[in-house]
C-alpha cells in the first residue's frame, strides 16, 4: 500500500473515531430517552443527526455551497496560521486580523465610487494591507523586544474586537438612520459576484468568489513556498531560527514579514466576509474563525493543501452541522466537539492504530511549533 | 476563549427556565426518532424527503392536542449567536413562541446560529419549509431577514430589537421603548436609596443597552429635580460609563457590583444578561445592603433563588410581541408595520416587587405621565 | 602577561538604558501633560473611614518634573543596581497619579479595588500554576482554558447534586481527566502537544456548551443551582488596616491559591521532587541517564496540575456566581497562560502577572465611575494592552523550560 | 566484579549499529574502547547502561545473567556513566545536578541542599576535583563540568565507570589529570570503560584495548606490545594517514585584518578581549584553546553574527566592521560554523536546500524573488559527486545524513565558489576519520588555491597538524602566536592553560 493511500485510510479511521466519541456522547446526553430506559430512540435521533451532517455539506448544490461558504474564511485565516507556523511562529491573532481586514475593507468598499473592476481589487487590497499591518504587530514586538507572539496576539485580539466596536459606531461608520454597532452597506460595486451567479435566482447560494480568493491565496502560499527566496527564508528561520542567521537570513526582519503575510491571508479573510457574504461588518464579523484556524492549520499540517482539504472539511462540518440541527434537536455545539475530536485523533495515529488494531509503521505527525523559544 | 469575548454581543437579559421547553422539544425528538428508521432507509431520496418525514410527524403531534386556530401554521425562530438558552432575549423569544403554541396551536421550531454565517442559511431552511412566520432575534439578523422577507413574499417575518424604515410589507420590526420603564425604574430607585447613591452598567456599550441606562439616568435626575435631592449615579453619565465587556461572565458582575457597591451605591441596575445574575449573587451575599433592579422580565419570578435583592424589575415584554406577531398571521391581519412596545400599549413596563405602597403609586403616575406625553423623556 | 576578564557596560545593556530613561520621558510627558489636566482633590479610600487624598493637579506636576529628573539621571548615568527599583517605584507612582488624575474631585475605594484584584487573580493564579507544573515538566500545555471550562461545568453539578466540598472535588477529576488525556496524548502517543492542547480546549468549549443546553438548562434547580462560598475572615490578621481587608477577608479560594503559589514555589526550589521536576523539564535525559522515570513523573505532575487548574475551574461556580454557564471562564485560561509566561514559569511571577491582569481589571471598572473621556471600549482593552506594555517592556525574551514540546523517548 | 556482554546486536531503522558484540571487564582494570565515529561505541554503552534495549543477547554480571531496564537498574548494578554529551542540567547548580536522583532529603520530602553540597564536597576532595557545589554549570569551563559528572557517578558508587569520548574537549594537561583520575579510580578498586577514537590515549591508559568497527568488536590488543598504526588500522580497516599531507606555506599579502577587536557580552562580560593578528593569503593560521574561551565570539564577530565593541576588521583592503553576515559573505568569505545541526544546516530541509542555505540570493541560484531550483538542483547533483557527499537523493533531508556527510554539506556549499577567505570552526568534530581526511584535504587545497584560511578548533592535534601558524586564546585574549614545527604539544598546552612554558617568549 502506498503512502497517499495509508494516510488517507488513517484520516478516514480518525474521522470514525471522532464520530464514534461524539455518537456516545449524544447518546449518554439524552437523559429523557435513557431516563425512560428507550434506547432505541436515543440511537435513531443519532442516525438522523449524522445523516444530517452529510445531507447539509454534501447533498445538495445549496449543501456544497454552504459548505464553500464556510471553508472560505476558514481557508484565508488557516492560511495565516498555517503561513505563521511556517516560519516558526504561533499565530493566534487570526481574529484581530481578520477584523484589521474587514474595517479597511469595507472603507474601501464605502467610501469610493468606483468602477468594480477596479473597486473589488482594490478593497480586496485594502483589506490585506489592514490585515498586514495589524498583523506585523506582534511580529514588531517580538523582534524588538522579545514579546512572544503568543501573549501578545491573544490581546491584540481583544485589543482589536473592541476597537472595531468602537469604530462602528463613529460616524465614518455608522450606518445612516440606526443607532446599532453595524456598519454602512460597501457600494455594489465592490461586492464580491456569487460563484454560482450562473444560475440566476438561487438567492440561496450563498457561495461568493471569495472562495475563488482564498484559492489563489493558497496558490500564492504554495508558490510563496516552494519558489520564491522570501519563503525560503522564512522555513529555514521557522525550523532553525540559529542557522538562518548564520547563513545570513535578517531573521528579526523575516519575524515582521512572516507576520504580515500571515496578517494579510487573515485580512483577506475579513474582506471577503464583507464583500462577499455580508456586505456589511459587525463587531462579530470574524466570530470565532480565527481560533477554528488554528484547528484547520494544525490538521492541515501548514501544508497548502494539507490546509485547504481541512479548511473543506471544516466548512462541510460547519454547514452540515446547521441541518443536523434541522433535523434533530442535537444543538450546532456538536459539531465544536466533534472538530476538536478530529484534529486530536488525526494528530494522533499511533492511537488510531491501536483503536483499529491495524497493523504497520506509522508515520508520525511531526512537531508544528518548537516550544517557546526564548 | 478569548476569541469569543466579544463574540456575543448581545442584548440585556433575564432568567427564566422553561421546563416545558424541554419537554416540547422532547417529544419532537420522540416522533422524529421514529421517523428515523424509515428515513435512513429511504436515504437515497431527495433533499425534502427528511423535510416531509418531519413536517409528518409534526402534523401528528399536534392531533393530540385539541383543535386551535392555529392547526397548520408553522411558526419558526432564528436566534442569534447567544443560543437559545442565552437567558436573554432569545430565551424570551422563544417563550412567546411557546406561548404561541400552548395557546394558537400552532406547531413551533427552532434553529440556533453559532455564527453571523448561519443567519442566512439557517433563514433559507425555514423558508424551504414554508414556515408560515419566521422569528429572528436582533439586529445582526436585520439585513438577512430583510433579503429573505423580500424573497419568500408569501412568507412572514418578524425581528425582535429591530425596526424597517421605510418598513417592509411583510416583516415586522418589534423595537421596544426601554428607556421609559427605565426611567421610573431610575426615579424609584433614586427615591429608595440610603445611601443617595445608585449604580449601574452594561455588557456592551450598544445601543440595546445604553437605551436601559440612559432611561434610568433620566430617572434619577427627575427625581433629584423634582424632590431637590442629590442622588448620584455610577456607571453612566450620559454618554459613556461601565461596562462588563461581555453578557456572559457572571464574576465580572459580581465584581462591578462589588465595585460600586464599595463607592457607596445601595441599588444597583445591570443591563447585561446573565452577568446581572452574578450582581444578583453579590446582593444576596451582601445580607441586604444592596439591593438589585432586574431586566427584561420580572427578576424576582425568574431567579427565584435570589427573589429577595430584587425591589423591582423593568420589562420589556418581548415574548408577547412574539406572540401577538404570530397571532397576526394565525388571524391573518399579517405582519405590515413595525411594532413600537411602549408603556402605553404595555410593551414594556415595571414589575414592582419590594416597594413601599406609596412610592409605587407615585412611580406609576410617572409612567402614566410618560403614556400620555405629559413627562417628556 | 595576564589577562583580566572584565565586566564593560555592553551595547545592549546601554540601548535598553536608553530606552529605559526614554520611557520615563513619555511617563513625565503623560503626568505633564495629560495628568495636570483635572483640578481637585483625589480621594483614595483605605478603609471604612478613612481615606487619603492627593491633589490630582499638583501630583501630577510634581511627578512629572520628579520623573523628568529621573530620566536624566537614568541616560546621564544610571542606577546601577537600584535600576530596577527606581522602575518599580517610578511605575507606582505613575499609576497613582493616573488615578488621582481619574478620580479628581471625586473619591473611590482603593482597599475595595485591591480586594477585587486579589479575588479576581484567583483563576488566573491557579491556571497560571497548572500550566507551570505541566511545562516545568516538559509538557506545554495550552489547554489549561479546556480545564478551567470544563471543571467549572462539571464542580457546579456535582456541588447541586450534592455539597460543595464534593463539587469541588468533581471539578478537580476532571481537570485531572483532561490533563490525564493531555498526558496520554503526548506521552503516550506522542501528539504534538500543541494540538492536544487545543483539542482539549475545543473539546472542553463544545461538550460544555452541549452538556449545558442538552442537561443544564432543563434541570437547572437541580443540577446548576448552588450558593457560592462566603469569604473567611481570618481573626486577628483581617484586622490589619488597609493589608486586612485586601488580604484576610477572602473567599477558601483566595487562600487557597495563596498556599498552591507557595506551595508550588517551595516543591519546585526546595524538594526532591522539585529538582527532578526541574530537572525534565529542562534536560530530561540527564534525569532519565540518573534513573528519574521521565515520563511517570510527567505524568504525574501533569495530573497535579489537572487538579490545580480544576481548583481553578470551581472557583466560578463555588467561589464566586453559583452556577455555570456557557463559555463562563471567557479566555481567563489564556491569561493564566500569559501569566505563566509573564512569571517566567515561577509561580511567584504567575502570581504578579495574575495580579497585574486582575488589577488593570479592577482599576478599568473604577474608571467607569469618572467621566475621564476614555471611552469604556478603550477601558475594556485596557488590561490587554497592560499586558502587551509589559511582556514588551518589562519582560521581552523569557527562558522557558528547554524541553517544553518535546517528546521523551524512553528508549 | 566481573562485567561481561555476550553476542550484543542491536538494530536501528536500515541500521545494525551492534551486531554480536562480546567484552568484558573487570575492576581493577581499564578497558579502552575505540573504533571511528559510527562503530558502535555509543550505542553499545547504551545498551549496558540501560538506556537501549539489545535486540540480541546476554549481560552478565560475575557470571549470572542480568537484565538492565533502565538506567535506575544500571546505576543498581554498580554502572555508572559518563556521556559523550553532558547529562548535566545547565541551569541547576552543581550540588543540584549530582544528587538529581539520590536526593538526600529532610522533612516533608524537602531537599537537603546542606547535605547535597557536603556530599559533593567530600567526594570531590578524596579526589581532589576541586568543585564549587554551588555554581551554576552553564557557568562552568567543559573540564569542571567533567568533573562534576564523575562526581556523580562516583556518588552512586559504581564499580564500572564508563568514560564516553571523555577527552575530546579537554586541554592536553586537563587530559593529564583526567588519566590521573582514572587512576585513582582503578587504585580504588573499580573498573574502567574508556571509550575513544584517540589511539594515543588509549595507549596510554588502558590495560586493554578492544577495537570495534562497523558494529563489530575486531580485535582486542595489549598496549605493551601493539603500535598506534596496528591499531589504527583495525579501527578503519585499512591504512591511514595520521598526518596531514601538506607543503611548506607560502604566505604572501594580508587577507584578513582583525585589529583591536573586543567583544562584550550583553550582560557586560567581555569575552574577546583587544585581539590582534592577521591572516595571510595562503596560509592557515589556527587558533587553539579550550572551549569557552572566546574563540566561539571571535569567530561570530569575524562572520558578523555578533557586533564587535570596538576594534576592526578588515578583509582583503576593505573595512567590514560593521557589514552584515551577508556582505561579509558577498565579499568572499566563507563559514563554517561550529555547530552544525544548529548553525550550518536546517537539517529539515533538503540536502539540496542546505547546499545553497547560503547561496539562495546569488544570481545564480535566485532572480531576487523567485529561486531557481532547477539550477540548483543541477548544482547540487555535482557537489554531491565532487565532494563525495552519501546520499541516494540529493533532495531528501539532510538529517538523513551521517555526521560526515552533514560536514561535507556545508564545506561544499563553502567552499565551492570564489572566495578569499574562509573561516572554519571546529570543522572535524564528531566525525569520522575518512571525513576527516577529506576535510582536512579541502582546507590544505584551499590554502594552495590561494585563499587564506582560519581555522578554530579545540583538538589540539589537529591545530597543530593543520595550521602554518598558531594562536592561543585564553581568556579572551591571544596569549601565543607560534610556528607549530617548533613549539611540542605540551607548550601550546600551557598557553591554554593561562600559563607559559618556561623560557618562553610572549
Amino acid at each position: 500500500m502506498n503512502d497517499t493511500l495509508k494516510s488517507l485510510r488513517f484520516t478516514l479511521l480518525a474521522v470514525v473515531a471522532a464520530l464514534f466519541v461524539s455518537a456516545f456522547i449524544i447518546v449518554i446526553t439524552d437523559i429523557e430517552a435513557l431516563g425512560n430506559g428507550d434506547f432505541g430512540k436515543a440511537l435513531s435521533t443519532l442516525g438522523t443527526a449524522y445523516w444530517g451532517l452529510f445531507k447539509g455539506s454534501f447533498g445538495s448544490l445549496r449543501a456544497i455551497s454552504n459548505t464553500i461558504t464556510g471553508a472560505t474564511p476558514l481557508l484565508l485565516a488557516g492560511l495565516a496560521v498555517s503561513s505563521a507556523f511556517k516560519a516558526g511562529l504561533f499565530n493566534i491573532g487570526a481574529t484581530g486580523q481578520m477584523l484589521a481586514g474587514a474595517i479597511t475593507g469595507l472603507w474601501v468598499g464605502f467610501a469610493f465610487q468606483l468602477p468594480p473592476l477596479l473597486h473589488v481589487p482594490l478593497a480586496l487590497v485594502a483589506s490585506a494591507v489592514g490585515g498586514a499591518a495589524f498583523g506585523a504587530i506582534p511580529g514588531i514586538l517580538k523582534a524588538r523586544t522579545g514579546a512572544h507572539e503568543v501573549i501578545t496576539t491573544i490581546m491584540l485580539n481583544g485589543i482589536a474586537s473592541f476597537t472595531v466596536l468602537w469604530l462602528l459606531k463613529t460616524e465614518l461608520f455608522k450606518r445612516e438612520g440606526r443607532d446599532d454597532a453595524i456598519s454602512k452597506f460597501v457600494e455594489d460595486s465592490a461586492k464580491l459576484p456569487k460563484l454560482f451567479w450562473f444560475m440566476g435566482k438561487r438567492i440561496d447560494l450563498l457561495a461568493h468568489t471569495g472562495f475563488v480568493v482564498a484559492l489563489l491565496a493558497t496558490f500564492v502560499f504554495w508558490w510563496l513556498l516552494r519558489k520564491t527566496t522570501l519563503g525560503f527564508e522564512m522555513q529555514a528561520t521557522g525550523l532553525n531560527q540559529e542557522a538562518a542567521r548564520y547563513a545570513g537570513m535578517r531573521t528579526k526582519s523575516l519575524m515582521v514579514v512572516s507576520m504580515a503575510i500571515a496578517g494579510s491571508f487573515a485580512g483577506l479573510a475579513g474582506g471577503t466576509e464583507v464583500m462577499g457574504l455580508y456586505g456589511y461588518a459587525s463587531a462579530t464579523v470574524a466570530g470565532d474563525i480565527g481560533f477554528d484556524a488554528i484547528a484547520v492549520a494544525l490538521l492541515g499540517r501548514s501544508t497548502p493543501i494539507g490546509t485547504l482539504v481541512s479548511a473543506l472539511l471544516f466548512g462541510a462540518l460547519q454547514a452540515g452541522g446547521r441541518q443536523m440541527q434541522v433535523d434533530t434537536d442535537v444543538p450546532i455545539d456538536l459539531i465544536i466537539v466533534l472538530r476538536a475530536l478530529i484534529v486530536m485523533f488525526i494528530a494522533a495515529p499511533l492511537l488510531v492504530k491501536a483503536m483499529f488494531r491495524v497493523k504497520g509503521e506509522v508515520k508520525s505527525f511531526g512537531q508544528t511549533f518548537r516550544g517557546w523559544g526564548g | 476563549m478569548l476569541a469569543r469575548i466579544n463574540k456575543r454581543v448581545r442584548h440585556p437579559s433575564y432568567e427564566r427556565e422553561k421546563h416545558t421547553m424541554r419537554k416540547q422539544r422532547g417529544l419532537k425528538s420522540a416522533a422524529l426518532a421514529i421517523a428515523a428508521f424509515a428515513l435512513i432507509a429511504s436515504a437515497c431520496g431527495s433533499d425534502d424527503a427528511a423535510e416531509e418525514v418531519t413536517e409528518d410527524t409534526e402534523a401528528a403531534t399536534e392531533e393530540t392536542t385539541a383543535p386551535l386556530p392555529g392547526a397548520g401554521v408553522l411558526a419558526c425562530m432564528v436566534t442569534d449567536t447567544g443560543g437559545v438558552d442565552d437567558k436573554g432575549f432569545n430565551q424570551i423569544s422563544y417563550a412567546g413562541m411557546q406561548k404561541a403554541e400552548a395557546e394558537l396551536g400552532v406547531t413551533i421550531d427552532l434553529l440556533e446560529s453559532a455564527s453571523d454565517a448561519d443567519y442566512a442559511p439557517n433563514l433559507q431552511s425555514f423558508a424551504d419549509k414554508g414556515c408560515n412566520i419566521t422569528v429572528t432575534v436582533g439586529f445582526l439578523l436585520g439585513d438577512a431577514t430583510k433579503a429573505a422577507a423580500e424573497a419568500n413574499t408569501g412568507l412572514n417575518y418578524a425581528i425582535v430589537d429591530y425596526a424597517y424604515d421605510p418598513p417592509v410589507a411583510n416583516a415586522r420590526g418589534l423595537v421596544f421603548a426601554t428607556d421609559q420603564p427605565s426611567f421610573m425604574a431610575g426615579y424609584l430607585s433614586a427615591a429608595m436609596s440610603k445611601s443617595g447613591i445608585v449604580g449601574t452598567y452594561g455588557g456592551v456599550n450598544i445601543p440595546p443597552v445604553t437605551a436601559f441606562m440612559e432611561g434610568f439616568r433620566k430617572g434619577v435626575e427627575y427625581y433629584n429635580a423634582q424632590k431637590g435631592a442629590s442622588v448620584k449615579l455610577l456607571g453612566w453619565d450620559g454618554t459613556d460609563g461601565t461596562f462588563a465587556g461581555n453578557f456572559e461572565s457572571l464574576d465580572d458582575g459580581k465584581n462591578i457590583a462589588k465595585s460600586q457597591a464599595d463607592e457607596g451605591a445601595d441599588i444597583i441596575f445591570p443591563v447585561a444578561g446573565p452577568v446581572g445574575l452574578g450582581s444578583a449573587q453579590f446582593a444576596l451575599e451582601s445580607a441586604g445592603k444592596v439591593k438589585i433592579i432586574g431586566v427584561d422580565v420580572d427578576m424576582s419570578v425568574s431567579n427565584p433563588d435570589a427573589a429577595e435583592v430584587y425591589i423591582a424589575s423593568v420589562l420589556k415584554n418581548i415574548d408577547a410581541a412574539v406572540f401577538a406577531a404570530i397571532s397576526d398571521v394565525v388571524s391573518g391581519s399579517g405582519v405590515t408595520d413595525n411594532y413600537v412596545g411602549t408603556l402605553a400599549n404595555g410593551g414594556v413596563g415595571v414589575a414592582f416587587t419590594a416597594v413601599p405602597a406609596d412610592l409605587q403609586a407615585e412611580v406609576e403616575a410617572i409612567g402614566a405621565g410618560i403614556a400620555d406625553g405629559s413627562i417628556k423623556l | 602577561m595576564t589577562t583580566t576578564q572584565g565586566i564593560v557596560i555592553s551595547a545592549e545593556q546601554r540601548k535598553r538604558a536608553r530606552s529605559v530613561g526614554i520611557t520615563y520621558l513619555v511617563l513625565a510627558a503623560v503626568c505633564l501633560l495629560v495628568f495636570t489636566r483635572r483640578a481637585g482633590d483625589a480621594g483614595f479610600k483605605i478603609g471604612e473611614s478613612s481615606q487619603f487624598t492627593l491633589p490630582a493637579q499638583g501630583f501630577g506636576w510634581a511627578l512629572g518634573i520628579v520623573l523628568v529628573a529621573v530620566a536624566a539621571g537614568q541616560l546621564l548615568r544610571g542606577y546601577g543596581k537600584l535600576s530596577n527599583v527606581v522602575l518599580a517605584l517610578a511605575t507606582a507612582a505613575f499609576f497613582m497619579s493616573f488615578l488621582a488624575w481619574a478620580a479628581a474631585g471625586d473619591s473611590f475605594s482603593f482597599v475595595g479595588m485591591l480586594q477585587d484584584t486579589v479575588s479576581r487573580s484567583v483563576p488566573i493564579t491557579l491556571g497560571a500554576i497548572g500550566g507551570i507544573l505541566s511545562e516545568r515538566s516538559g509538557v506545554i500545555n495550552i489547554s489549561i482554558e479546556g480545564m478551567l471550562l470544563a471543571a467549572a461545568c462539571t464542580s457546579a453539578i456535582g456541588a447541586s447534586l450534592t455539597n460543595l466540598w464534593i463539587g469541588t472535588l468533581v471539578g478537580v477529576l476532571t481537570g485531572v481527566a483532561l490533563a490525564a488525556v493531555l498526558a496520554v496524548m503526548s506521552i503516550r502517543y506522542k501528539v504534538d502537544q500543541v494540538i492536544v492542547g487545543f483539542a482539549i480546549n475545543f473539546f472542553a468549549l463544545g461538550v460544555t456548551s452541549f452538556v449545558s443546553f442538552r442537561v443544564l438548562v432543563p434541570n437547572r434547580d437541580t443540577m446548576n443551582n448552588l450558593l457560592p462560598v462566603m469569604p473567611i475572615r481570618i481573626p486577628l490578621l483581617a484586622d490589619i488596616p488597609f493589608i486586612g481587608q485586601i488580604l484576610f477577608d477572602q473567599t477558601i479560594f483566595v487562600y487557597f491559591s495563596f498556599v498552591a503559589v507557595a506551595l508550588a514555589t517551595w516543591g519546585l526550589y526546595r524538594t526532591k521532587w522539585g529538582l527532578r521536576t526541574r530537572a525534565i523539564g529542562e534536560y530530561p535525559r540527564a534525569a532519565g541517564t540518573l534513573g528519574v522515570d521521565v515520563n511517570k513523573l510527567r505524568y504525574r505532575n501533569l495530573l497535579l496540575a489537572g487538579a490545580v487548574a480544576g481548583v481553578g475551574g470551581a472557583w466560578w461556580p463555588i467561589g464566586i456566581v453559583g452556577r455555570f454557564d456557557q463559555n463562563i471562564t471567557n479566555g481567563r485560561g489564556f491569561i493564566a497562560l500569559a501569566a505563566v509566561i509573564f512569571g517566567r514559569w515561577h509561580p511567584v511571577g504567575a502570581l504578579c502577572g495574575a495580579l497585574v491582569f486582575a488589577l488593570s481589571e479592577a482599576v478599568r471598572l473604577k474608571i467607569g465611575n469618572f467621566d475621564t473621556g476614555i471611552p469604556s471600549e478603550f477601558l475594556i482593552m485596557a488590561p490587554y494592552v497592560v499586558t502587551i506594555v509589559v511582556v514588551a517592556g518589562f519582560i521581552g525574551a523569557s527562558r522557558a523550560p528547554k524541553a517544553a514540546g518535546q517528546v521523551y523517548e524512553d528508549q | 566484579m566481573k562485567f561481561e556482554l555476550r553476542g550484543i546486536t542491536k538494530r536501528f531503522p536500515g541500521v545494525v549499529a551492534n551486531d554480536g558484540v562480546n567484552l568484558h571487564v573487570s575492576t581493577g582494570e581499564v578497558l579502552a574502547l575505540i573504533g571511528e565515529n559510527g562503530a558502535g561505541k555509543s550505542t553499545l554503552m547504551n545498551v549496558l547502561y540501560g538506556l537501549y534495549r539489545a535486540d540480541e543477547g546476554e549481560l552478565l554480571i560475575d557470571g549470572k545473567p542480568s537484565h538492565f531496564s533502565s538506567p535506575a537498574d544500571a546505576i543498581a548494578a554498580g554502572i555508572g556513566m559518563v556521556h559523550q554529551h553532558f547529562m548535566l542540567v545547565p541551569v541547576m547548580t552543581v550540588a543540584e545536578n549530582v544528587v538529581l536522583g539520590v536526593e538526600p532529603t529532610g522533612r516533608f520530602g524537602s531537599l537537603d541542599i546542606d547535605e547535597a553540597r557536603r556530599m559533593v564536597r567530600e567526594v570531590s576532595d578524596k579526589y581532589s576535583l576541586e568543585l564549587d557545589p554551588d555554581a551554576v554549570i552553564e557557568d562552568l569551563s567543559v573540564g569542571v563540568r567533567q568533573r562534576v559528572e564523575i562526581v556523580k557517578v562516583l556518588m552512586r558508587d559504581a564499580k564500572i565507570v564508563v568514560f564516553d569520548e571523555p577527552t575530546a574537549v579537554l586541554t592536553p594537561s586537563e587530559i593529564l589529570e583526567f588519566f590521573e583520575i582514572v587512576r585513582s579510580l582503578v587504585a580504588a578498586g573499580r573498573g574502567v570503560i574508556f571509550i575513544t577514537h584517540k589511539l594515543k590515549e588509549a595507549l596510554s591508559v588502558a590495560d586493554r584495548i578492544n577495537v570495534l568497527r562497523r558494529g563489530k568488536v575486531v580485535g582486542e590488543a595489549l598496549p605493551k606490545n601493539t603500535s598506534e598504526s596496528q591499531i589504527a588500522e583495525m579501527m578503519v580497516g585499512r591504512a591511514v594517514q595520521l598526518v596531514v599531507d601538506k607543503t611548506e606555506a607560502v604566505p604572501r599579502e594580508s587577507m584578513l585584518d582583525v585589529r583591536n577587536v573586543t567583544v562584550v557580552e550583553p550582560d557586560g562580560r567581555v569575552v574577546v578581549d583587544d585581539v590582534t593578528f592577521e591572516v595571510r593569503v595562503g596560509e592557515i593560521v589556527g587558533v587553539a584553546g579550550v572551549q569557552g574561551n572566546g574563540q566561539t565570539e571571535l569567530v561570530e564577530a569575524i562572520a558578523g553574527l555578533r557586533r564587535a565593541a570596538s576594534g576592526s576588521i578588515v578583509l582583503g583592503g576593505r573595512d567590514i566592521t560593521t557589514d552584515s553576515p551577508r556582505e561579509r559573505h558577498e565579499a568572499g568569505m566563507a563559514h563554517i560554523p561550529e555547530d552544525r545541526q544548529r548553525q550550518g544546516l536546517v537539517t529539515d530541509l533538503s540536502i539540496v536546500e542546505n547546499l545553497v542555505l547560503t547561496r539562495y540570493h546569488d544570481s545564480e541560484f535566485s532572480s531576487g524573488i523567485r529561486m531557481k531550483w532547477d539550477v540548483a538542483k543541477t548544482r547540487a547533483k555535482e557537489l554531491v559527486a565532487a565532494y563525495d557527499i552519501r546520499t541516494t537523493d540529493p533532495a531528501q533531508p539532510a538529517s538523513t545524513l551521517s555526521g560526515g556527510n552533514q560536514q561535507k554539506v556545508i564545506v561544499a556549499r563553502e567552499l565551492s565558489r570564489e572566495i578569499r577567505l574562509a573561516v572554519a570552526a571546529q570543522p572535524t568534530r564528531g566525525i569520522d576519520v575518512g571525513s576527516i581526511e577529506y576535510v582536512h584535504a579541502q582546507i590544505v587545497k584551499e590554502r594552495d588555491a590561494g585563499r587564506a584560511v582560519l581555522v578554530v578548533s579545540t583538538e589540539l592535534d589537529e591545530v597543530m597538524s593543520l595550521a602554518d601558524r598558531v594562536l592561543v586564546m585564553y581568556r579572551g585574549r591571544i596569549v601565543a602566536d607560534v610556528d607549530p614545527k617548533k613549539v611540542s604539544h605540551m607548550d601550546i598546552g600551557l598557553y591554554m592553560a593561562g600559563s607559559r612554558p618556561s623560557g618562553a617568549v610572549a
